[in-house]
């Protein structure tokens, strides 16, 4: 019995005595520079040969349609973003979804962006996904408050949710809209909670009235503390981090155009 | 004969009027508990509520308490004590007082109906120490 | 038809075109005849009519489905076929965009700009 | 003043309606529109309240925005209106939403210093 | 010693530091400046005088070099070796910090070499500093985490955690504030150099070499100082920290407000950290004319007197003679009704922390009901100008011209504790610039050496006779200053001892016309607006005046008792505190402080600031002006504002620098004041100060009274002292 046990507990010592061992070997070879590859980066590398494609592409858009297309631009190193006078949303979508070259026949989402100080505040975005070409592309177009955009509905089927979403959060009206309604909010909730003037506390509050045995919506106070945001980092005084990553390279499509 | 007819609905009718004793007291039942069911009381807790059988009544309907008078309209069913619960709910067809196996331990602790809603209702409290800590006069 | 019968084309909702080079020939007329209809000079129009020229050629020249699909290399004729139909409804659509017109209108400055609000230096 | 004129001359795209009249119609389609739904919304959502308040409340909703002149303003609020109106009739909405226009939870909010001052605000 | 290595690292510069180009009043009488030379940082050309270092030119034009040793307001060290920069055609980088600039250089701050030096620095600085980032108080705001973030290497090559482990040290135990947890210690030693340089405590230094080295107290021992507070500032990763802030919150969940610090009449500019309506810590906020970016440990620590013996509800006095909380109305009818049937037999008395606000609502009620009996808890003389002239109550030459005067003569009064940060200033200019410091009063401890010319007030006259030594050398300085304490004008031979000090003040000749001699330091904050506003010091008027209502606003300094006061008298209390004030009250108003109001407070010099809300008043407590103005309302005798605009617009009409500011209003006619001042016969009683040692220095006020870190500190100084005798 005895003999088992030991035979057994030798096993258990056996590998962690050669793990010191490697360990040891690990610190002495620690400070001569370690030439392994990196097999998972911490920051992705942007794909320099996809982005000559998307630039070849994005100058084929803009060729085909320029009546439409204000810019392009590759973005984040490999993400390629036309950007599109609000007429153009049909046309474009319509264009980049059935053209054989194209066929971005997957509308992934569409976001918005709300830029207060702009004359036309918000940024519709399109993201749209090719399976046939395993490729993906931006669209971007502007509007402000009280302009319709376009609803690419007949376009995208995916869209309807996607524009009830962005009305709902933005304010943002799609025209032509077979059933725009509120997707997120609750009814008889006020403002578009997405707008950059939107408190992120909101303006009301909702609570239980045990008197009236139900819901009642009252008009929100809080104390001062929660009315103040710093957006400040620590590491901005380096001016390295300032000016990192820039933020987008244009495509010259001046050429093309005619 | 009569149950074939039919009859026998008009005869329960009457004894169960007549075992409640007579049709005032008969119309104060119904005014309490929206209905008067006839049956032999099985057993009373110590509270003074009363259970009743009739196994003629369907199963689900054939068990049924009557609350002690001192509830009077406010009663409910977390008044049912743990004892009698199981066989109100059917997990057995022993009365407490049949069942053997039933423990009876000392630290067993009499039972409470649900005080919610009630001034005896739990209420948590804070236990964080308060912000700031008033001067009172008599201190100093 | 090499013979064998193709049973499925394993998409889900797209059947077997039984007769793939008379749909896809009349589909590229259309097309074409369609694209006559723009300018000369339109991009979309030079570029799309090289693009079912070279497809109708292909057509042309293989009576074998599978060597169509091989060349064109666009997935299956059926898949292809959509596509057509799809560059047709494209393309008459277009007529009525004539998306090769100039820009109807430039951006508002600083529209594009991004960061937004630059900070000061 | 200027901020309308710069506006109206900048050729905008309308929402609904091309000019006021057209909105004006629109307007009073909605407010009859509602008009028609209150007895309904009294007995669907069985509020305390009777026809007559709610007719009051209508045109107090509807009142509040009469300074509004921009008729794209004016057709925004006609399509909120109008979602809200189905909100309403599909019984998508519950009692305590139909209620909150009512704010009757809402106390009014100190107006002098001493009152202020009591209540603690600023 | 120290002043050779700060000139000698400044190449020899005879003027002191340049980084401090704080003042430049006084420079003009410099000798001719050096021709500037050109350098080049990252190609961008920059002119910078002879004698820059490379960090500085760099700073010039908006390159920050990283660093962990070096700060602008201690010496050089140069030891921490993060700042290296590339300098082109030398073949290893050079420390920024301490290498002045030649003529020509080119400075490449984002080079390789610059780049594999830091990242090179940053591995060795963290092969012996534990990970400790998650139960580290100085995590979100540690200079080691911002810099290993923006300039170290993005991955580890240390293995080692199981072999031998980091390096690991002993905590010191160096008394109630400062946490230490010396293991995270990178050497960087600012606090040794702010201990010796600044606080004047050379108690902090190394001991050992190398991986052994260790920075504490040599033996055991607290190291206790007015200004101790400041090396957890200083320290740029989580060694020192404070201890009273310990595990209290993160950095990035507080809120921050700027504000202004009212424990001393300073004013010095602090932020005030806040949490879910809680003061957490106050820091200093960097301003060159008042602290710098230094702050005494008093206004640092008695935070949290802030949330102790705080009045929170209204309180009147029932039958049974007790205090009993009521609700706002009760009190505000109770105190009005009581006021009516005063009439003008009212009186108020102003205790330390009232602000502008305050003062000048409290004027306007009482003036409407026809009473004039307007008095400061802290007594200063009314003979002569009295307070009529403000050059006669202000440090006229301001905090920072401190630094600049040659000759100071120290007129009762201890300036350590009573305005340490005063008292660095003087140290400073003691150390770089040859200051003479003289003091007539009792004898204290104040880190620097000073001739010590007796405690009698007499010696003032033999000055000003000529017939002390002294007077000769106060005729020759070129920028003199006779800083008089607050405490000796509250003698009964205050009037007098001013006089004489006017007359000497007169007597010196200042090379500038600007420069002002005479300068009062006062020890409350809300003094210098009271003045202004013209409260009368002291509390006489309310003694005599057999009156029916006195107004407490904040008084807690004992200068009226009951047995001051008629029997019948109502006492009505209003502040922030339960002490000695709300004791005697008969009806307590709760009131704001500091951290809770935005109010407007007159330091010495005459600067108004103001303060902002951090967190909200507790419980029912007010913004004082508040309270009064309802309460006018409740009397009959409404005050015209409703809002802080309006009762500004006021305070402007009173006095227009009220409002000013950040601004120091100069005071004038220190002749028409010396020759109004009325020479009487001083009395032969020695000077004295009321705070003379560190531990009277930490509970002076109703704040720091309440303050339970304040008592550990007294505390702690006592068995310091006990342990030295």
């Amino acid at each position: 019995m005895a003999s088992i046990l030991r035979q057994f507990a030798k096993t258990l010592i056996a590998p962690t005595a050669r793990n010191a061992v490697a360990l040891n070997a690990v610190r002495f070879k620690s400070t001569e520079p370690a030439e392994v590859k990196e097999t998972r980066p911490t920051v992705r590398k942007a794909d320099i040969a996809a982005r000559a494609q998307l630039k070849d592409f994005g100058k084929y858009c803009a060729d085909c349609l320029p009546k439409y297309i204000q810019k392009v631009q590759i973005t984040a190193g490999d993400e390629l973003e036309l950007l599109i006078a609000p007429e153009g949303i049909l046309p474009v979508l319509q264009f980049l979804k059935d053209h054989h070259n194209a066929q971005f026949s997957n509308l992934v989402d569409i976001a918005g962006v709300d830029v207060p100080c702009r004359t036309n505040r918000f940024e519709i975005v399109y993201n749209i996904l090719s399976l046939r070409f395993n490729s993906r592309i931006r669209v971007k177009t502007y509007t402000d408050e009280l302009t319709p955009i376009d609803s690419c509905n007949d376009v995208y089927k995916a869209a309807n949710w996607y524009e009830r979403e962005i009305w709902d959060m933005y304010g943002v009206f799609f025209a032509n809209h077979p059933d725009l309604r509120r997707i997120l909010t609750d009814y008889g909730f006020e403002g578009h909670p997405f707008r950059k003037d939107f408190p992120l506390s909101g303006y009301v509050e909702v609570r239980y009235d045990d008197e009236r045995k139900r819901v009642v919506c009252e008009p929100l106070e809080l104390a001062q503390e929660f009315r103040k945001f710093e957006l400040e980092a620590p590491w901005e005084q380096f001016p390295n981090f300032r000016g990192a990553n820039p933020a987008s390279e244009e495509v010259d499509i001046k050429k093309t155009q005619k | 004969m009569a149950n074939y007819f039919g009859l026998s609905a008009i005869t329960n009718f009457f004894k169960t009027i007549s075992s409640h004793g007579g049709l005032r007291a008969s119309l104060a039942k119904m005014y309490r508990m929206d209905s008067v069911r006839m049956g032999t009381c099985v057993g009373t807790d110590k509270y003074g509520n009363k259970y009743y059988e009739n196994k003629s009544y369907f199963y689900g309907r054939n068990r049924w308490i009557e609350y002690a008078p001192y509830y009077a309209l406010e009663y409910d069913g977390s008044q049912i004590p743990a004892e009698w619960f199981g066989w109100m709910h059917y997990k057995t067809d022993l009365i407490p007082s049949q069942d053997p196996s039933r423990p009876q331990y000392k630290w067993m602790t009499d039972h409470t109906e649900n005080l919610t809603g009630t001034p005896g209702q739990y209420m948590p409290y804070s236990t964080t120490r308060p912000k700031i800590e008033a001067w009172s006069p008599t201190k100093a | 038809m090499a013979g064998v019968l193709k049973a499925t084309t394993g998409l889900t909702g797209l059947a077997v075109a039984k007769t793939p080079h008379h749909t896809l020939g009349v589909l590229y007329g259309k097309i074409l005849r369609t694209l006559q209809k723009m300018p000369e000079d339109a991009a979309y129009r030079k570029h799309t009519q090289d693009l079912i020229q070279e497809r109708a050629n292909i057509l042309q020249a293989n009576l074998n489905v599978e060597a169509v699909e091989k060349q064109i290399n666009c997935g299956q004729i059926e898949e292809v076929i959509v596509q057509a139909e799809n560059e047709l409804i494209l393309a008459r659509k277009m007529l009525n965009w004539k998306p090769w017109e100039s820009l109807v209108k430039e951006a508002p400055p600083n529209q594009w700009t991004w960061p937004p609000a630059q900070p000061s230096k | 003043m200027s901020q309308a004129a710069k506006t109206a001359a900048r050729q905008v795209k309308p929402i609904l309606s091309l000019n006021k009249e057209e909105a004006r119609k629109r307007v009073l389609n909605l407010y009859k529109a509602w008009h028609r739904q209150l007895p309904y919304i009294v007995k669907q959502y069985d509020i305390p309240k009777n026809i007559p308040q709610c007719r009051e409340k209508l045109r107090e909703e509807f009142t509040k925005y009469n300074n509004i002149q921009d008729v794209r303003v004016v057709d925004m609020l006609i399509i909120k209106g109008q979602m809200e109106l189905k909100e309403v009739v599909e019984v998508w909405k519950q009692k305590g939403h139909i209620m909150t226009y009512f704010k009757e939870s809402q106390e009014p909010k100190p107006k002098d210093f001493i009152s202020k001052f009591l209540a603690g605000v600023n | 010693m120290l002043r050779f290595t700060v000139s000698k690292v400044l190449n020899g510069a005879k003027n002191g530091p340049k980084t401090l180009t704080v003042l430049t009043r006084w420079q003009s009488d410099q000798a001719k400046k050096p021709e500037k030379i050109e350098v080049f940082i990252d190609d961008k050309s920059v002119m910078v005088e002879p004698g820059t270092t490379v960090l500085q030119a760099a700073a010039l034009v908006g390159v920050e070099i990283p660093r962990f040793c070096y700060h602008e307001r201690l010496a050089v060290a140069g030891n921490c070796r993060m700042c290296l920069v590339e300098v082109e055609k030398s073949p290893k980088p050079v420390a920024a910090c301490a290498m002045p600039v030649m003529k020509g250089w080119r400075v490449k701050t984002d080079s390789e070499m610059t780049r594999k030096a830091r990242e090179g620095v940053m591995e060795f600085l963290l092969v012996n500093h534990p990970l400790d980032c998650p139960i580290c108080d100085q995590g979100g705001e540690c200079d080691l985490q911002d810099q290993s973030m923006a300039f170290g290497s993005d991955r580890s090559r240390f293995v080692d955690n199981d072999f031998s482990g980091k390096r690991a040290v002993e905590d010191k135990d160096i008394g109630p504030l400062i946490k230490t947890t010396m293991t995270r210690c990178i050497h960087c030693t600012r606090c040794i150099r702010f201990a010796s340089e600044v606080a004047g405590v050379d108690d902090l230094g190394t001991t050992g070499r190398g991986s052994d080295m260790q920075v504490g107290t040599y033996i055991e021992k607290l190291f206790l100082s007015e200004l101790s507070g400041n090396i957890i500032d200083l320290c740029p990763v989580g060694a020192l920290t404070s201890k009273p802030y310990s595990f209290t919150a993160r950095p990035w969940e507080i809120r921050k407000v700027d504000s202004i610090d009212v424990l001393d009449a300073v004013g010095s500019n602090i932020v005030v950290s806040t949490r879910t309506g809680e003061v957490l810590r106050i820091m200093p906020r960097i301003n060159e004319e008042i602290n710098e970016e230094w702050l005494s440990d008093k206004s640092r620590f008695a935070y949290d007197g802030l949330k102790r013996q705080r009045l929170v509800t209204p309180m009147l006095r029932d039958s049974s003679g007790e205090l009993k909380p009521v609700d706002w109305e009760a009190a505000l009818l109770t105190v009005g009704k009581q006021i009516k049937n005063a009439g003008d037999k009212i009186g108020a008395v102003a205790g330390g922390f009232a602000d502008a606000e305050l003062l000048i609502s409290v004027k306007d009620l009482l003036n409407r009901l026809g009473s004039e009996n307007l008095c400061t808890e802290h007594v200063f003389p009314m003979d002569g100008s009295g307070t009529d002239l403000r050059s006669s109550y202000l440090l006229n030459n301001k905090i920072a011209g401190a630094e600049e005067a040659d000759l100071v003569l120290l007129v009762g009064t201890n300036p350590r504790l009573e305005a340490p940060l005063l008292n660095s200033r003087l140290r400073k200019a003691y150390i770089h610039k040859e200051l003479e410091v003289a003091m007539i009063g009792p004898e204290v401890d104040l880190r620097y050496e000073y001739e010590h010319l007796g405690a009698d007030p007499n010696v003032l006259k033999n000055i000003a006779s000529g017939s002390h030594a002294f007077a000769k050398k106060l005729k020759s300085a070129k920028r003199p200053l006779i800083i008089v304490g607050s405490d000796t004008l509250e003698r009964p031979d205050g009037a007098a001892i001013l006089a004489s000090v006017q007359a000497l003040a007169s007597s010196a000749s200042p090379q500038e016309k600007s420069w002002k001699v005479l300068n009062v330091l006062h020890k409350v904050a809300s003094q210098v607006a009271a003045l202004d506003i013209g409260y009368t010091p002291g509390v006489e008027k309310i003694r005599n005046g057999n009156l029916k209502v006195v107004f407490l606003l904040g008084a807690d300094e004992g200068a009226i008792t009951k047995e001051d006061l008629p029997k019948d008298c109502f006492v009505i209390y209003q502040g922030h505190h339960g002490d000695r004030g709300a004791l005697l009250a008969d009806a307590v108003l709760p009131g704001a402080a500091y951290t809770e109001k935005q109010a407007t407070y007159v330091n010495t010099e005459g600067r108004a600031q103001q303060t902002l809300v951090a967190v909200t008043p507790p419980g029912r407590a007010r913004e004082d002006w508040k309270i009064v103005r309802a309460l006018s309302e409740v009397v009959g005798e409404k005050l015209p504002y409703d809002n802080l605009d309006e009762i500004r617009d006021r305070l402007e009409q009173v006095a227009p620098h009220l409002t000013r500011y950040g601004r120091a209003e100069n005071a004038n006619y220190f002749k028409q004041a010396a020759a109004l001042a009325k020479s009487a016969n001083l009395d032969s009683t020695p000077l004295d100060v009321k705070i003379k040692e560190l531990k009277d220095f930490y509970m002076t006020d109703s704040i720091s009274r309440a303050s339970p870190t304040m008592a550990k500190c007294v505390q702690a100084a006592l068995k310091q002292k006990e342990a030295k005798c």
